[in-house]
């Protein structure tokens, strides 16, 4: 009898269509009509353009003490100081506060820190540390949790069975907690950022083996799959071209999202003194010294708060857009 | 304790900013010192002097309590045989007496004893007469027993304090109230700094350890009340109290918190009513508020940068290390970090132990002590240094890695690129005066050290080849006889002798530089307004001094 | 009885989990270069056999699997080994250190679900109007900053400038007001642990206010659309009757997941708070054997915030399959 | 029939407020209800069948609308309009307020089943919670007379050993058995309309014909009205007295269900006759009706089938058509909005057959024409 319905013409589109909708083109317009999620790109860009930036300018420079003397972007800038370079005796006020105040000077717009560097600069520097870290992190914990998460899905049985309980477990471990004990036994008592990036990124394998997992699991029973095994392709292939491409718009939201994650818990990591280390200019780090400071000159404190701040809500708000422009029955 | 050389660490090697300390002169920021608290400006113990500041009525303030937050945790340990870190025994001192106490001098007076000894056999035998009628919480009364139980037991114990009286060959009882202690052979320090004994009830302590540990009885002005472990003690005055004066104070809180910032803000938010140590960049801050008062004093905490004297290291060549010790400016550093904290010395000896034996300070700093000169840092390394070399500094992370940085950063813009280790405070000393100072490991390391009145007390410590890998790591031979000097200096007991000797090795050590004296720390305090006359000890065991004949703490509500 | 069967399920099922959990901690604490009582004596300058003790005292002579074995034997007996810093049993330690962050914990989840639900309603019911604009930006803002500047800027805010509150540390109501000799009674006591306890609990608190608000107003959303709810329209059951009853209860289901799951985070973060207000619970145990590398104690920390998360995990599991009849059979996943 | 409709709908207009545009979802329907009778409401999705049901109750959720009209039930006025001094509309005086359809109208007046009896029950009460709750709210009953009817009524709809049933949860209920549970609830508050909103679509089909004879019995039994939402002809053949014909938010056609299936009289109608099997005529083939139904918020000017219509011509184009009364079996009216009818007399006959894009007409069946 449901004949008549099935021909009469149906306006809930049926998949296909949006499939035919992930496209990346489609995909950056619905952000972009998105108020909110369009300032979070704006934000997400800015914060990227300005790391990639000051990347290629640290490494041209290489910011340990190695080349300071070398040319750097910033020095060519009239704005920049090095980021980390202290000033010699007699040159360099330290602790002087922001431009708005009676006693700042727009030579340095939020003023210095405890060694007279500019503290614009070593903000803008920042932006380096977080995003890397932020971005590796995630990519590692991306990869690792597709891996994982596409073999227990596919296969299923005893594999899904052991490499659940392997993701619950490190699950159940607070990550600042996991990670700091990672950094601190890994690299024997001397813990250092490249340690917090691996870290952190093993950390979320599991987070996100987890959805992938959940979206195999959907995608493995769907016919084109059964097509695939039935004309005999090999499992590995079928993961590879099928299914994980499948289960990419959803994880690739939530990496977004994560990467804000990542940024807040490698700052705290960082204000506990077991992320980046002093002199580099991380904000984690910067909050750590300057909370010393924090009744001498609280402005220190201030900055790299609102820094953290500002770029985790941009991730946030393209992430949050993403997720309507790619999965449109989550939109409110 | 699970290891005593790490609590011994602890007790004199500067583990952190916190310095153990003695002045010559004390005082409190808002006594009529002239103070001109630019930043920048370095900030001068000796500029204050202060007046006490006694209650009208006594009777009216007997029944007043403060809390006093304490700056590091304390190891829990309140027997002083035993105990070994400063935090602990600044409860210690309340609780016992000692058989002489420092003043604010840092001189050593009769407390228990009623008059200095009196010395016989070529300055090895003392005799000591102490008061009687000296009780004990627990009512005992305080015999001659007691002082030697408290002189031999921490060797017999082998407990971590034997270092300081194990030049001890016998102890004995006269009567109750005479002991006679034989040294085995002069030694100089001994009446300057090690018979200034906490003395515990023998009979008490011996019947449980553990307890008396945790529960300690002995004759000074408070008695245990409360203690909840790594939480808080609380202690109430020991109404019979056999000595004069009385504390006004009726009873004292100790709590702790590491934190400065966060301590600082207790005091700013008032939720104590004094803390231990403020952090220099807090000073202006905290002096800034009216029902707030800051006290400083000297410390003999000295600051230094040690250098890898062993053959193949770029250092081992005194002109290097002179040249580095000219690429840098101390004076800048300590203004921009530790204005309020430190004061920049030349000697490796304390400011204070300078005061207390005049030595030619002015001269050295003339002379001798390297100051900030670039060029002629680059001409000594360009001269001397070896080709391509990048040396390493090791350094603990806290202020003192940024001193490290400065260093590193000054040497890199003359073209000699320093490598920074900065490190967690144990493991640095692992790599440095615990290792064998292989040349590759380290060139220079910083670290600070807690002495005394007596120059041995650095000297010694610091710079005699039997304390290679135990307190130091430069590992400097040293000119002909330079550690028979330092010894011959400790064993006489004829002080214009050992003062020449001192003066001797000091002189080849600025010329030398196996160490670069950097600046000594200084004590400090901060209260409310209504803790009145008290006044920052310059024995950092001694603080919150709350009573003795120069103070007596007392709270104006 | 469906439920007590699924509570008893799920409890076996947390068996693999809670071993897991000791297995990667073991591992990680036996990673380090060189055995771990080395590498937390380092600094300290101690003789061969003392070290040897030590290291027989923990078997550190053994193969790391017996290790291993010889940890949990003693950890199903509930010794948590010994911590070579403090010399004291790790389990004493931790038991002092358990209540204020328990205190804490709870606390800012209190905080958090007090605030989160009513403003994430209000927020689905006022939908797009600004309330709603309001409430969306407080959660972003709320998921965006690091608890401990939060907790940083609360202090010099409140504390410091105001003066309001206390800038540091808790008051135990445990200890009843004999524990402090400033306070006389009972409700004083309390008052004074409350005043102690705001801003913590607020910086704490503010991520998981505002995630639980971001699912809450998203679920009350659905829910307010669902079928069940028309029908109860069109049967004209009162408006307030409908949010209160019909929609709030399915709303709640995913919000008492993400409860339990953000346990971890709540965990995770009260390390950083009580650092940053000097709170001595397991947070700064944890740094403080973390700085001494009292690798027994690191261990038994880890072991039980972790154990912490999976009970609490477990209970709101059992809440959920209580408000929700289909988990109960077997439907979950 | 008695004079007096219990339901009268006239000119009802609903529309929803996007930002894309207005969307005229019910757009000036006018149709009765009488005691006793089961009027079928047909039409394809998005006709405006569910709309016009919901609109019924004042149940339209924003950015919906009702904007004229008027829905009179048992004399009161559930809607209406009037014209204020100003010239702008407001509601009239005598229009109940929404606390009083709420209480007055909903559930114990006028009941309603809904078309997806898995999501409509809470997943989180039980059904006799949910069966009660509604009880009680309608009929002042105590508690525990409610449950008692509550039980009584799932007997009534066959349910197997009720008292049971009634404590357990709407997952432990198959399909069919949730859609007797609401059947149950709108009965079980005594009203004398009910609007079954495609209360069968979602069951299969041998579910539907039991659910369709329990409501004959029971409509019988307690006499009582039914608006059938449905798409299905075949329902409506089964059950409804009279039908109405939906297309894009109008009716095109009402007649009495005998009358309709027999006389149809317009090509849309035809068009949803043809698309079914149908016991009575045998087809050489099903014809599926061509196209796809326009958007509402552009509805094509003139007669809004005209794109899709085998017998458009021209003037289908130009001309709106109202329904008019084109024919009449026993004492009700058979309308229908076509102008190739007389009555409407625009020169259908004369306009020239209508052309548009080939994929409209392309394919249209044969022998249709020349009609």
């Amino acid at each position: 009898m449901a004949i008549g319905e099935s021909q009469m013409g149906d306006e809930s589109g049926p998949s296909e269509e949006v499939e035919a909708k992930f496209g990346w083109r489609y995909t950056l317009k619905k952000v972009m009509d998105d108020a909110t999620a369009r300032w979070g790109l704006y934000i997400v860009a800015v914060v990227i353009v300005i790391s990639a930036y000051t990347m290629v300018d640290s490494n041209l420079s290489r910011i340990t003490f190695g080349m300071v003397s070398d040319f750097t972007f910033a020095e060519a800038l009239p704005i920049f100081d090095h980021p980390e370079r202290i000033p010699p005796p007699g040159e360099g006020e330290s602790h002087v506060p922001p431009a708005f105040h009676a006693d700042g000077s727009m030579a340095h717009p939020l003023g210095t820190d405890a060694d007279g560097r500019d503290y614009f600069t070593r903000i803008v520097y920042g932006a380096q540390v977080s995003v890397s870290v932020g971005i590796v992190s995630t990519l590692i914990g991306f990869v690792g949790g597709t891996i994982v998460g596409a073999v227990a899905g596919f296969y299923g049985g005893k594999i899904d069975d052991v490499l659940m309980r392997a993701v619950e477990t490190v699950y159940a471990i607070p990550p600042l907690i996991l990670i700091i004990v990672f950094t601190v036994f890994v690299s024997g008592g001397s813990p250092d950022i490249t340690y917090a990036i691996l870290g952190v990124g093993i950390t979320f394998i599991p987070v996100f083996a987890r959805i992938i997992r959940s979206e195999v699991l959907s995608i493995r029973e769907m016919d084109y799959i059964e097509a695939a095994r039935a004309s005999g392709v090999k499992n590995r292939n079928i993961i590879l071209r099928h299914v994980i491409p499948n289960s990419f718009a959803p994880v690739l939201v939530y990496a977004t999202l994560q990467i804000g994650v990542t940024i807040l818990i490698v700052a705290g990591l960082s204000f506990l003194g077991y992320g980046a280390q002093p002199p580099t200019p991380d904000w984690g780090e910067m909050l750590n010294v300057s909370h010393g400071y924090m009744h001498a000159n609280v402005w220190l404190s201030v900055w790299p708060g609102l820094a953290i701040l500002v770029t985790i809500m941009g991730f946030n708000l393209f992430g949050d857009g993403l997720q309507d422009a790619l999965d449109p029955r989550l939109k409110n | 304790m699970a290891n005593n050389q790490q609590v011994w660490t602890r007790r004199r090697i500067l583990a952190s900013g916190a310095a153990v300390s003695a002045a010559a002169v004390a005082g409190c920021i808002g006594g009529n010192g002239d103070e001109d608290e630019e930043g920048g400006e370095i900030l001068d113990p000796e500029e204050y002097d202060y007046e006490r500041d006694e209650p009208d009525d006594p009777d009216a303030v007997s029944d007043g309590t403060m809390v006093y937050t304490q700056e590091l945790e304390r190891d829990e340990d309140f027997d002083p045989v035993v105990s070994n870190d400063a935090y602990s025994f600044q409860i210690i001192t309340q609780v016992f007496d000692g058989l002489y106490e420092f003043n604010y001098d840092y001189e050593l007076e009769p407390k228990v004893a009623v008059d200095f000894p009196e010395v016989e056999r070529d300055d090895t035998r003392y005799l000591y007469e102490i008061h009687d009628g000296i009780e004990f919480h627990n009512g005992e009364e305080l015999t001659a027993e007691d002082v030697a139980h408290s002189f031999t037991a921490p060797v017999e114990e082998e407990t971590p304090n034997m270092s300081e009286f194990d030049m001890i060959e016998d102890v004995e009882v006269i009567d109750d109230y005479q002991l006679q202690v034989d040294l085995e052979n002069p030694y100089g320090p001994w009446e300057m700094f090690n018979h200034a004994v906490e003395i515990v009830p023998e009979g008490a302590r011996t019947d449980d350890r553990e307890e008396f540990n945790q529960n300690p009885i002995g004759s000074g002005p408070f008695e245990w009340s409360d203690f909840e472990f790594g939480e808080f003690i609380e202690l109430e005055r020991f109404d019979d109290y056999w000595d004069d004066p009385v504390p006004h104070l009726q009873g004292i809180r100790f709590e702790d918190n590491v934190d400065d910032a966060s301590r600082v803000s207790e005091m700013l938010s008032h939720d104590t009513d004094a803390i231990g140590d403020v952090p220099n960049d807090d000073w202006d801050e905290l002096e800034g508020e009216d029902d707030i008062s800051v006290h400083v004093t000297e410390s003999p905490s000295v600051t230094y940068i040690f250098f890898n004297t062993n053959e193949g290291a770029g250092t081992a060549d005194p002109n290097v290390r002179r040249g580095i010790a000219h690429a840098f400016s101390m004076q800048d550093y300590v203004e921009t970090y530790l204005n309020n904290a430190a004061i920049p010395l030349v000697t490796p000896t304390s400011r204070i132990t300078n005061d207390l034996w005049d030595f030619p300070i002015d001269e050295w700093e003339e002379d001798v002590y390297p100051e900030y000169d670039p060029e002629q840092a680059e001409e000594l390394l360009d001269e001397h240094a070896p080709d391509d070399w990048n040396p390493t500094f090791m350094a603990p992370d806290d202020e003192r890695a940024t001193l490290a940085e400065r260093v590193a950063t000054r040497l890199d813009e003359i073209g000699y690129d320093m490598e920074v280790q900065t490190m967690d405070f144990g493991a640095m000393l692992e790599q440095t005066i615990y290792s064998e100072a292989n040349p590759d490991d380290y060139e220079l390391y910083i670290l600070g050290w807690t002495g005394g009145p007596d120059p041995d007390q650095y000297l010694y410590s610091l710079f005699h080849e039997s304390m290679e890998e135990l307190n130091n790591g430069h590992h400097y031979e040293g000119r002909d006889d330079f550690h028979d000097r330092i010894v011959e200096a400790r064993q006489s007991a004829d002080d214009d002798e050992r003062e020449e000797l001192y003066i001797g090795i000091i002189e080849e050590i600025l010329e030398e530089l196996p160490a670069l004296p950097a600046y000594t720390e200084h004590n400090s305090m901060a209260t409310g307004e209504q803790i009145r006359d008290m006044h920052v000890h310059p024995q950092m065991q001694y603080n919150p001094n709350l009573v003795s004949d120069e103070s007596n703490v007392w709270v104006d509500d | 009885m469906g439920l007590l069967r699924y509570t008893l399920y799920r409890l076996v099922q947390a068996v693999p989990v809670l071993i897991g959990i000791t297995i990667i901690t073991f591992l990680l604490a036996n990673s380090a270069p060189g055995d771990p009582v080395r590498l937390m004596l380092q600094g300290q300058e101690v003789d061969e056999e003392l070290i040897q003790t030590i290291e027989q005292r923990y078997g550190l002579d053994q193969p790391l699997h017996e290790r291993y074995l010889t940890y949990m034997s003693g950890l199903v007996q509930g010794d948590f080994g010994h911590s070579i810093h403090y010399n004291e049993p790790v389990s004493d330690l931790m038991w002092s250190r358990l209540g204020p962050t328990l205190l804490l914990v709870l606390s800012a989840y209190a905080f958090a679900v007090v605030t989160a639900i009513p403003l994430g309603i209000l927020a689905a019911t006022k939908r797009n109007e600004p309330t709603d604009h309001v409430s969306r930006i407080v959660a972003l803002l709320g998921v965006s900053t690091p608890s401990f500047w939060i907790g940083i800027m609360l202090i010099l805010l409140f504390a410091v400038q105001l003066g309001w509150f206390p800038s540091t540390g808790l008051v135990y109501p445990w200890w009843g007001p004999e524990g402090y000799d400033w306070i006389d009674t009972w409700p004083e006591l309390l008052y004074q642990t409350a005043l102690h306890l705001l801003l913590p609990m607020i910086a704490l608190g503010t991520l998981q206010m505002a995630t639980l608000m971001r699912v809450e107003r998203t679920q009350m959303i659905e829910s307010l659309q669902g079928e069940y709810v028309k029908l109860a329209r069109a049967y004209g059951v009162p408006e307030r009757t409908i949010l209160r009853k019909h929609a709030f209860q399915n709303a709640q289901l995913p919000i008492i997941t993400i409860i339990g799951l953000n346990l971890s985070t709540a965990l995770g973060g009260a390390v950083l708070i009580e650092y940053v207000f000097n709170i001595n619970g397991m947070g700064r145990l944890f740094i403080e054997a973390i700085q001494t590398l009292d690798y027994q104690l690191i261990m038994g920390i880890t072991i039980v915030i972790g154990t912490m998360f999976v009970i609490g995990v477990i209970i709101t599991d059992i809440s959920y399959a209580y408000i929700d009849p289909r988990v109960t059979y077997g439907e979950e996943e | 029939m008695s004079s007096e409709p219990l339901l009268r709908v006239e000119n009802l207009k609903t529309q929803f407020f996007t930002d894309a545009g207005t969307v005229r979802a019910v757009d000036g329907i006018s149709f009765e209800v009488h005691e006793g009778e089961i009027v079928g409401l047909v039409g394809e999705s998005g006709a405006g069948k569910s709309v016009a049901s919901m609109s019924l109750l004042r149940l339209v959720e924003n950015p919906g609308e009702i904007v004229a009209g008027e829905i009179t039930y048992k004399g009161e006025t559930i809607f209406g309009l009037e014209e204020g001094s100003d010239g702008d509309l407001r509601e009239r005086e005598d229009m109940l307020s929404n606390e009083a359809v709420r209480d007055r109208i909903r559930g114990n007046e006028i009941a309603v089943i809904f078309q997806d009896p898995m999501e409509s029950l809470n997943p989180v009460f039980t059904v006799g919670g949910q069966l009660r709750e509604f009880i009680e709210l309608n009929r002042d009953l105590s508690g525990a007379e409610a449950k008692e009817e509550a039980i009584e009524m799932l007997r009534e709809v066959g349910i197997p050993d009720p008292e049971e049933r009634y404590e357990e949860y709407p997952h432990q209920f198959s399909g069919g058995m949730r859609q007797r549970v609401l059947i149950a609830m709108a009965l079980a508050c005594e009203p004398n309309l009910i609007i079954a909103d495609e209360p069968t679509t979602a069951l299969d089909v041998t579910v539907e014909g039991q659910i369709i004879d329990l409501v004959d019995d029971l409509q019988e039994k307690y006499n009582t009205s039914f608006i059938w939402v449905t798409h299905d002809m075949g329902v409506v053949a089964e059950i409804c007295d009279r039908v109405n014909v939906m297309y894009l938010g109008e009716i095109i056609e009402q007649a009495p269900v005998d009358e309709l299936f027999h006389d149809t009289k317009h090509p849309y109608t035809q068009a949803l006759l043809n698309s079914m099997p149908r016991p009575d005529r045998t087809v050489e083939e099903l014809e599926p009706i061509e196209g796809v139904m326009p958007e509402a918020i552009s509805p094509p000017s003139g007669c809004r089938f005209h794109p899709r219509c085998p017998d458009a011509r021209e003037v289908c184009q130009r001309v709106h058509p109202e329904p008019k009364e084109v024919a009449r079996a026993d004492g009700h009216p058979h309308n229908a909005a076509c102008v190739k009818h007389d009555v409407f007399d625009v020169g259908y006959d004369e306009s020239p057959p209508f052309e548009e894009e080939p994929q409209l007409t392309a394919g249209t069946p044969g022998g249709e024409d020349g009609e």
